[in-house]
């Protein structure tokens, strides 16, 4: 490695903890701006004078803001995320705890949703307006009108009230009892891939009409090939830049949270988490959840980057925009 | 008193069956199983982990033993707790006075933030012998046993506590029916039977599970699909469609105030008692609950009709009179001046039913014609901050409870939880008499005035009179239900599953 | 047919055997019309063609004229939105293509017809190895094992002039150079022994040193396996020495058609004339006045009716724009067939130019300066 | 030298007969003028629904924040979409609600549109250190979890539907920078821009006369997928409660408030889901146009 | 040769445009440079038409690039008028631009797909500016008709609506509009059809007339450079071979690369005979050229010398400069080429 890829490197490890630097301050400030402080959601409606001077003591909100970032950040690089101001646990343990919900949903349903809107996109695009095409399309524009809370809803009934076929809310984690930890997924997996699906089958369908129009394409139909190889193995790889791109935001923002289908499913996930201490003024789990999930954001962005030139050799390296 | 195991299970038919597992589900999350902060947040989680020192029976209406054997005074002002013989926590350290006055220091202690310093800040108290606590007050209070089934309830096991550390809200070591098996915040709450649990034979569940499920169709949903075997519920018209259904035990425990509008009593514009009147007559519970809360009857005092604390003679919520509203209001602007006046309500944002009832109670305030009402939506912590620190003018606020002396806090012009800073020597004086007198027919009396007056001053004004339920599986028997400050639950030891 | 009975392309025992006589592909009037936004495009529009065995066919035109949808629809690769009308005939070795279904077409691919695409740069997947693209086709069809499809993809690629196949092999398309993209290309095409090799402009986008290798190689392949061979390109320089008959299309129309030294000897349509006319020749000196050919190639959407070229053709008179000349043979040459009611070189054609010359302007009201005229 | 007359209808030509045989060239029309239809389709139920949120006051509607007796009524001649829980009009409330959604949509996407597509092409540009600080930006706005964004933001400064606005606004502006930066640097190397350059153009003249036409077709098409996107999100956002304070009607807020009623009430919540499904619909339909349109554009 | 040298700069006072030395270099992906143009120098006469050819890759276009400023070169002397335009920057260079004036080789790609033809072509004259709009619009106007395009319906229509030598005119027009002293074409016509590429060399020739511009005419169709150009410049991998008149250069070239390249040109002629391939193998990486003569991989003659030493421009016969150690002579003409000409 030469000076310059070398220097580059550096760079770009440097630009990685400026933007986490910039993202904490950030969070800091902005949640300096809500009103009300973390002893006034700790604390009962009838505190004594003294409970909110110890409160305030305790967490140290009594020090000026510069100071307590200072003394927070200074914990976190020594691998210390405090305590919740809620529940007095460890923050990094409380997330420790959820995040393999959210990982594990996360990952699961973009793979559903990658399974769904490969075929489909792949297929609509070597047929546009053919059957396939339309009904997906159609199927597209309700599920982008159908937001997760509704959807979700809807699924519970069918599946668990109707058909009653499929438990519909909790958690049962693998270890216990990997059936159920399984069927306990399907819906919020269903309701989180089906959103995802619409966007996935847009892009791919997209990027993959412009492909198939290539004359690389032609030319190996030319030479015999059956189509499904032509599709998956001429055409798909270098239609899917796009495709990877989004799924890498994707991931990064469902892994900082699916409110919505955590609170429908009740799923221990760091959603509900980060909801319940923005309403509880629990900044300090907000900050470190706020610092992971844009740490996994720049990792899986910095991912997506390397799988750029597998997905196309032409590529040797595009820089993140 | 004496102690009794099991009471009511002669009311059940069939012979209790050990073993199985029960779900039982709530709607809100407890942010801590800290003894020291379980007797105020949450019953369900922490009685059967920690059991309460007394129980009130709802059937005989009276305190009974649960894990002391009892707490008596003569004079209302020393108190003497009676422990039981060999009872241990589940870690096996003795249940004994010093574990009970450890607790209690605790929650005295400012640094804990505990939310039950304020029932413990006029106690003393000094362990007698290993199995007695005497309790010392400066004042008589002959209400005191509710602290026990409530605030102070809650004793956990010292040696877990000190062993815990900072950790303490999230490993609790107690002496109740069940042991903790795992916690997972905003999901569930797994327990299992305490092999060493003091009653011999109890529980006869296995494991004992609590989930989380926020939206009320979603709860009823998981009962009708076996989800769950226990539902918790506030809503009448969801009792009613659970019991056409069929296969469920309802269980009901009405319970004292309810959720309404708050009065700023300070502020500059809501004290004024004509325009307040006004307001009041505007206000019409019976279009709330049709709308919202079907099947619940209209509220016209603060207390509901078969109350023995009642007496519609001492006073009730003014009736709906627009026409005399207007006059009242004109009045008002005529009084002060002015050509119109704004009124802003500071309500909950995000919970559907409550955001319709404030826009229903704004559709009402607004038939007065110049008033203007308007709804400011906040999250949960902008709206305790807003009352806690008496910032709004009106404010949706909930008195919820099942036991009478609640009144005191929010009423008593001293009272720490008055946020409506109501004042009225009328409510002071009964409501210090509840306290001092042994004489239960004149507490009545006194609650029978502190409700005249409140219904006739409206410094809040209820839209319905609120019941807890809990909706239970035919397949549960056994089941002691128990109020709590959010609505119904139950003594889960005594639950067997068929 | 068995395919280990085929001659290998470059296999030197069957470099010898005597050339099969008659005609492997027959076109009848085809018509191939696009559906498009806006309007039916009418990019073949009744082509007769035929080819003999190993023979080399020219086909000569402007862009536009229709020569890759005509090579396309033999290939029957057309898009999607192409419609081939009724009484269009492809016969390939007497069999009508029309009635080939889809599973047997997957053969006739690549080992009945190949093609050759004209820009190198696009026409191999850029994701997969030059060797594995090879070796896939091999194996589709030939049915090989991978040892014995690496063996041979890299024979093909020695034998289409690259050096060092085995590192070539596991190149992709992007290491290569456009000169070798496309020698890849072809020893695709060939890769299966076709018996008809369809290269469309197969060195339009490569310099003049380079598109010099690859015709050679073309026609030295061509030569050693007795393929026939169909060379679509707009310049007429690279087919006049490399082909045995040509086909000059205008607006999806053969407009002539004669074996290579009569069409150069005795060109009939004007349009042919124009066409070696427009071209600057290094042999004349600079600053030679090209004659150029007035107005632009022709729209093909909803074509007026006539002869395409009237508008732009210098002996055009009413006739021309009113009917639309059929290709017919030379009474006196039946192998050169003209679409042209005035052809030049004959009484009529010589009448109509100078009645046009002495009115300044044609039938279709194009000037004609009487220098241009050659 | 002359053009070619074109002339679309030639006797001669058997044309229709031709076509009448033809079974491959029906599904391609019929695609297209699908497609046109579509369009056509979502201009008119878009340009409704303006209208409708413009105009809102001055329709014969009743109040839409007029509460009667009528709970969840069902609909009838009275009440054409039926009334909601606490009695009020659906109609009108979609009708008015409309304005909240439209606003919401329009304006967060075009404020997001003009921030984003400035710092996109300034960035994509002029690239080198611009383009760094730029992309700096626009990965800070990504890294930042949108939810914790919005909702610490909207509590920050009162919900309402400018701070809705504006905090959907600034969660938007990455999306349309990326987009505007990747395609000033295809058309930044296209051989037109070298041309002004050539003929002695200076940088803002090449952004806003060259560049600026191109960039924003792809960006549009993006819009309007935007759009589809936002008029839902506001319905989520309602669902946390940092969405349009009440009592104003807002088809996310009408959604979110039925869905603790769906088994009783389904109509709650499927009239306001069937207003947003034609409409993202129409958005979609739309945004399928306008790229064709682009595509056909820039493939010649 | 692929050479360097200055042996066939004049120094005639009518020299327009005289480049120098030009070096251009880029950044190649892994940070390698890669050496587009390494020291060429030519010049052109007041009317005189060079003509630049070369295999792709080798230059052509970055030298074109480099007298344009887009960008700038890396080192290197280009004097327009007696002006050193190389590192001019900001308005000094735009007033520059206005004497200097580029044709693109895609017609289509270099005008902007969504504006009109009337703003394309009057662009020139507003950032020049000092003209009313009545005046732009006129000079537009007549320039419109000038290139050949309908007048009447052209200026409002956009350049998709046109064909590609239309849009070629539309370039032209583009162009010749500012008035420049020097037009440099880079390939105008590969993109054409042969009937359109006549037409527009046609008009070209005219423009040069009429105007009496200087041009840069770039082409790698060697017919076309010939046709157009006076004198003849030969590049190799970013280095000059041979210069010398059009009308011989091709008939009897000096340098091998030269022959090569005419062998391989395609003759409309049945009867022209099929000349093996003149020249083998691909162009070197021009991110590693050779050393010494940078033709000698694929030259048939390469000795030893032509390895290790690097051979300059020299005039090798009169008026004929060639960078080559060893020069063909005048007699070792292309067979067909020669018949031609002397026919
Ligand atoms: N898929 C298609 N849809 C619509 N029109 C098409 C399609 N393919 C080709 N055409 C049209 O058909 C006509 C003939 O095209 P074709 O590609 O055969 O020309 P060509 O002779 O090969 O030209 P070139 O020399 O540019 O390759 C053109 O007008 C073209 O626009
Ligand atoms: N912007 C650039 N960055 C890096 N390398 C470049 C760049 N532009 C050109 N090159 C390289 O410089 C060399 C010369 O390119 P140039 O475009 O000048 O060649 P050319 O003779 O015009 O070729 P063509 O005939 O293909 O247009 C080539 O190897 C090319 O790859
Ligand atoms: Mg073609
Ligand atoms: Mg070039």
């Amino acid at each position: 490695m030469n000076v310059r890829a070398l220097s580059r490197h550096a760079s770009s490890v440097a630009r990685f903890f400026i933007l986490l630097f910039l993202v904490t301050v950030a969070v800091f400030l902005l949640l300096e701006l809500i009103p009300g402080s973390p002893v006034d959601a700790i604390l009962p409606p009838d505190a004594t004078p003294e409970q909110v001077a110890a409160a305030r003591a305790q967490y140290g909100l009594d020090q000026p803001i510069w100071e307590r970032y200072l003394s927070w950040i200074g914990g976190v690089l020594q691998g210390d995320f405090g305590r919740s101001y809620q529940t007095g646990l460890s923050v990094a343990e409380t997330i420790a705890e959820r995040a393999p919900v959210s990982l594990e949903l996360a990952f699961l349903s973009i793979l559903v949703a990658l399974a769904i809107s490969i075929p489909v996109g792949v297929w609509s695009a070597y047929r546009p307006g053919g059957l396939l095409d339309r009904v997906s399309t159609f199927t597209i524009s309700a599920t982008l009108a159908t937001p997760a809370f509704v959807l979700g809803i809807l699924l519970v009934y069918l599946f668990g009230v109707q058909l009653g076929i499929l438990p519909i809310l909790g958690w049962t984690p693998f270890s216990e009892d990997p059936v159920e930890h399984i069927q306990r997924l399907i819906l919020p997996v269903l309701t989180l891939a089906a959103g995802e699906c619409v966007l996935f089958t847009r892009l791919l369908k997209g990027d993959m009409m412009a492909t198939l129009q290539q004359d690389h394409v032609l030319s190996a139909r030319a030479r015999g090939l059956p189509t499904w190889r032509i599709l998956l193995r001429h055409a798909l790889r270098q239609s899917s830049f796009s495709l990877v791109t989004v799924s890498g935001v994707v991931i990064g923002r469902l892994i900082g949270g699916t409110v919505l289908v955590e609170a429908i499913f009740s799923l221990p996930g760091m959603g509900t988490m980060v909801i319940t201490a923005i309403h509880s003024r629990d900044y300090i789990v907000v900050q470190a959840m706020v610092l992971l999930t844009a740490v996994v954001y720049l990792l899986i962005n910095t991912a997506v980057d390397v799988t750029y030139p597998l997905l196309d050799p032409r590529v040797r390296k595009v820089r993140t925009s | 008193t004496g102690c009794g195991s099991g009471d009511d299970d002669g009311t059940e038919s069939g012979e209790p069956k050990r073993g199985g597992r029960l779900s039982y589900a709530i709607n809100v999350e407890t942010s801590s199983l800290d003894p020291a902060f379980c007797g105020v947040q949450s019953f369900d989680r922490c009685a059967p982990i920690f059991g309460t020192l007394l129980r009130y029976d709802l059937e005989k209406k009276e305190f009974v033993g649960q894990m002391a054997e009892s707490f008596e005074s003569t004079d209302g002002k020393t108190w003497t707790l009676k422990l039981r013989p060999n009872v241990t926590f589940s870690d096996g350290t003795p249940f004994d006075a010093e574990a009970v006055v450890f607790n209690w220091d605790r929650i005295k202690d400012p640094k804990t933030l505990s939310p039950s310093l304020r029932i413990a800040q006029d106690m003393t108290w000094a362990v007698t012998d290993p199995q007695t606590v005497t309790v010392t007050l400066e004042k008589a209070n002959y209400q005191l046993p509710w602290a026990l089934v409530r605030g102070l309830s809650a004793i956990g096991s010292p040696a877990g506590i000190q062993k815990a550390g900072a950790n303490v809200s999230n490993s609790p070591v107690g002496a109740g029916p069940f042991v903790l098996k795992k916690w997972t915040r905003n999901s569930q709450l797994e327990l299992e039977r305490n092999p060493n649990y003091f009653e011999t034979g109890l529980p006869y569940l296995d494991e004992l599970v609590i989930k989380v499920i926020g939206p009320d169709d979603q709860r009823l949903n998981a009962l009708r699909s076996g989800e769950i075997d226990v539902n918790w519920s506030l809503l009448t018209k969801d009792a009613r469609t659970i019991e056409a259904e069929g296969g469920y035990e309802i269980y009901r425990v009405p319970l004292v105030g309810g959720t309404g509008l708050q009065f700023n009593l300070n502020d500059p514009v809501v004290r004024d008692e004509g325009l307040r009147k006004a307001m009041l007559m505007a206000f019409d519970s019976a279009q709330i609950n049709n709308a919202v809360y079907p099947g619940d009857e209209p509220v016209d005092a603060f207390l509901r009709p078969d109350a023995p604390e009642r007496d519609d003679a001492l006073g009730k919520f003014p009736d709906k009179n627009l026409a005399e509203a207007q006059r009242l209001f004109d009045d008002y602007l005529a009084r002060t001046g002015k050509s119109s006046e704004t009124v802003t309500f500071t309500c909950y944002a995000g919970l559907p039913a409550l955001e319709q009832v404030a826009q229903l109670i704004q559709s009402q305030m607004q038939q007065i014609k110049g008033l203007t009402f308007k709804i400011d939506a906040v999250d949960g912590a902008s709206l305790s901050v807003a009352s806690n620190k008496r910032e709004f003018q009106t404010i949706m606020g909930a008195t919820l409870s099942q036991e009478m002396d609640r009144l005191y806090e929010v009423f008593h012009s001293e009272g720490s939880l008055n946020v409506m800073s109501y004042s009225n020597p009328t409510v002071d004086e009964a409501l210090e008499l509840t306290r001092s007198s042994d004489d239960k027919d004149a507490v009545t009396k006194a609650y029978q005035t502190v409700v005249g007056e409140l219904s006739k001053d409206g410094p809040l004004r209820t839209w319905r009179y609120q019941t807890g339920h809990l909706y239970v599986n035919e397949d549960v028997k056994g089941i002691v239900v128990a109020g709590t400050n959010s609505g119904a639950s139950a003594y889960f030891q005594y639950a067997w599953m068929d | 047919m068995s395919t280990d009975a085929r001659p290998k392309v470059g296999d030197a025992a069957t470099t010898t055997e005597p050339r099969p006589a008659g005609n492997l592909l027959e076109v009848e009037s085809l018509r191939v019309w696009f559906d498009t936004p806006r309007g039916l495009v009418r990019a073949v529009d009744g082509v007769d063609l035929t080819l003999r065995r190993g023979e080399t066919l020219g086909i000569v035109g402007e862009s536009g004229s229709g020569k890759s949808v005509l090579s396309r629809a033999i290939m029957k690769i057309l898009a999607p939105n192409a419609h081939v009308l009724p009484g269009s005939h492809i016969r390939l070795n007497d069999v009508d293509l029309a009635t080939v279904n889809p599973k047997q077409n997957r053969h006739l691919w690549g080992v009945d017809l190949s093609m050759v695409f004209q820009d190198p740069m696009t026409s191999l997947t850029p994701v997969l190895p030059v060797g594995k693209q090879l070796t896939e086709t091999l194996r589709y069809h030939l049915k090989l094992d991978k040892g014995a499809a690496y063996t041979e993809a890299v024979r093909l690629l020695r034998l289409v002039g690259i050096a060092e196949p085995e590192k070539r092999f596991h190149q992709y398309p992007h290491n290569l150079s456009g000169g070798m993209r496309q020698r890849v290309t072809i020893a695709l095409a060939i890769s299966c022994s076709p018996k008809l090799l369809i290269a469309d402009e197969p060195t339009t986008a490569l310099d003049v040193t380079v598109q010099h290798q690859i015709l050679n190689l073309l026609a030295d392949l061509q030569e050693k396996s007795h393929m026939s061979m169909i060379l679509i390109t707009h310049d007429l320089g690279v087919v006049a020495g490399r082909t045995d008959a040509i086909a000059v299309m205008y607006a999806g129309r053969v407009v002539e058609t004669a074996p290579t030294p009569r069409l150069f000897a005795n060109m009939r349509h004007p349009y042919t004339r124009a066409l070696i006319d427009a071209i600057p020749k290094v042999s004349l000196p600079s600053h030679t006045r090209l004659a150029s050919i007035p107005g632009r190639p022709p729209v093909v959407i909803d074509p007026p009716p006539g002869c395409g070229f009237a508008p732009r053709c210098p002996s055009a008179q009413q006739r021309c724009l009113e009917q639309t000349p059929v290709l017919e043979p030379d009474p006196d040459a039946p192998v050169h067939s003209t679409a042209c009611f005035f052809p030049l070189g004959t009484p009529e054609g010589r009448a109509a130019r100078e009645r046009n010359i002495a009115a300044g302007v044609t039938a279709a009201g194009t000037p004609v300066a009487s220098e241009v005229v050659v | 030298m002359t053009e070619i007359v074109q002339q679309r209808t030639s006797p001669d030509t058997p044309l229709a007969p031709a076509l009448a045989g033809a079974t491959e060239v029906g599904p391609v029309r019929r695609r297209r003028r699908r497609r046109d239809i579509g369009a056509a389709f979502g201009v008119i139920w878009i340009g409704l629904v303006v209208l409708a949120a413009i105009t809102a006051d001055w329709l014969p509607l009743r109040d839409p924040n007029e509460v009667t007796d009528a709970f969840s009524a069902p609909p009838s001649g009275e009440y054409l979409l039926g009334t909601d829980a606490i009695g009020r009009d659906v109609l009108s409330r979609i009708v008015h609600g409309a304005r909240i959604s439209m606003a919401v949509a329009i304006g967060a996407t075009s404020i997001a549109l003009v921030i984003g597509v400035s710092l996109g092409m300034v960035a994509g540009y002029f690239r080198g250190a611009v383009d760094s600080i730029i992309s700096m930006f626009v990965n800070f706005m990504l890294a930042f979890p949108p939810l914790i964004f919005l909702i610490a933001l909207v509590t920050a400064l009162q919900p309402g539907l400018v701070t809705l606005v504006v905090a959907l606004a600034l969660l938007g502006v990455p999306n349309f920078a990326r987009v505007a930066r990747a395609n000033t640097i295809a058309f930044a190397d296209r051989e037109f821009v070298t041309a002004a350059k050539a003929l002695g153009a200076g940088p803002l003249r090449i952004l806003t006369r060259e560049l600026l036409v191109n960039v924003i077709l792809p960006v549009m098409s993006l819009a309007l997928v935007v759009m589809a996107t936002l008029v839902v999100a506001e319905g989520s956002l309602s669902f946390l409660g940092v969405g349009i304070p009440p009592p104003a009607p807002s088809w996310g807020g009408m959604l979110a408030a039925g869905r603790e009623s769906l088994s009783e009430h389904p109509l709650l919540v499927l009239i306001p889901a069937l207003f947003f499904f034609l409409t993202v619909f129409a958005f979609n339909r739309l945004g399928d146009w306008a790229r064709g349109r682009v595509g056909r554009e820039s493939s010649i | 040769m692929a050479g360097s040298g200055t042996a066939h700069l004049r120094d005639q006072e009518d020299v327009v445009l005289s480049v120098r030395n030009l070096i251009v270099e880029y950044a190649g992906r892994r940070g390698e440079r890669v050496f587009a143009v390494s020291d060429v120098s030519f010049d052109a006469r007041r009317g005189e038409t060079i003509g630049l050819v070369g295999e792709s890759g080798c230059g052509k276009s970055s030298v074109a690039r480099a007298i344009m400023q887009l960008p700038a070169p890396t080192s290197g002397s280009i004097r327009l008028d007696g002006v050193e335009v190389a590192g001019l920057t900001g308005s000094a260079l735009r007033r520059q631009r206005r004497k200097l004036q580029m044709i693109f080789q895609d017609p289509i790609s270099s005008l902007n797909p969504l504006r009109k033809v009337k703003d394309i072509i009057g662009e020139g004259l507003r950032i020049h500016g000092g003209l009313s709009r009545v005046d732009i619009e006129s000079r537009t106007q007549a320039m419109i008709e000038r290139v050949g395009l309908d007048p009447a319906t052209a200026a409002e229509r956009r350049p998709h609506e046109f064909s590609g030598g239309q849009c070629q005119r539309i370039s032209i027009a583009r162009a010749m509009v500012l008035d420049p002293e020097v037009l440099i074409c880079d390939e105008p016509v590969s993109a054409l059809d042969v009937s359109v590429q006549a037409q527009i060399m046609n008009l070209l020739e005219e423009m040069k007339e009429r105007y009496q511009l200087t041009m840069l005419f770039i082409a790698h169709d060697l017919a076309v450079v010939k046709n157009l150009s006076d004198r003849i410049v030969v590049m190799y991998l970013g280095k000059v071979c041979e210069v010398g008149t059009s009308d011989d250069l091709f008939a009897s070239p000096a340098h091998p690369y030269t022959r090569a390249l005419a062998q391989s040109i395609p003759e409309p002629d049945p009867e022209a005979p099929i000349q093996e391939a003149a020249l083998s193998g691909d162009l070197p990486s021009p991110l590693n050229p050779p050393t010494g003569c940078r033709f000698r991989t694929r030259c048939p003659l390469a000795q030893e010398v032509c390895e290790a030493e690097e051979p300059q421009v020299r005039e090798v016969r009169p008026g004929r400069f060639a960078a080559c150690h060893f020069p063909l002579d005048a007699s070792a003409g292309v067979p067909h080429l020669a018949e031609h000409a002397v026919a």
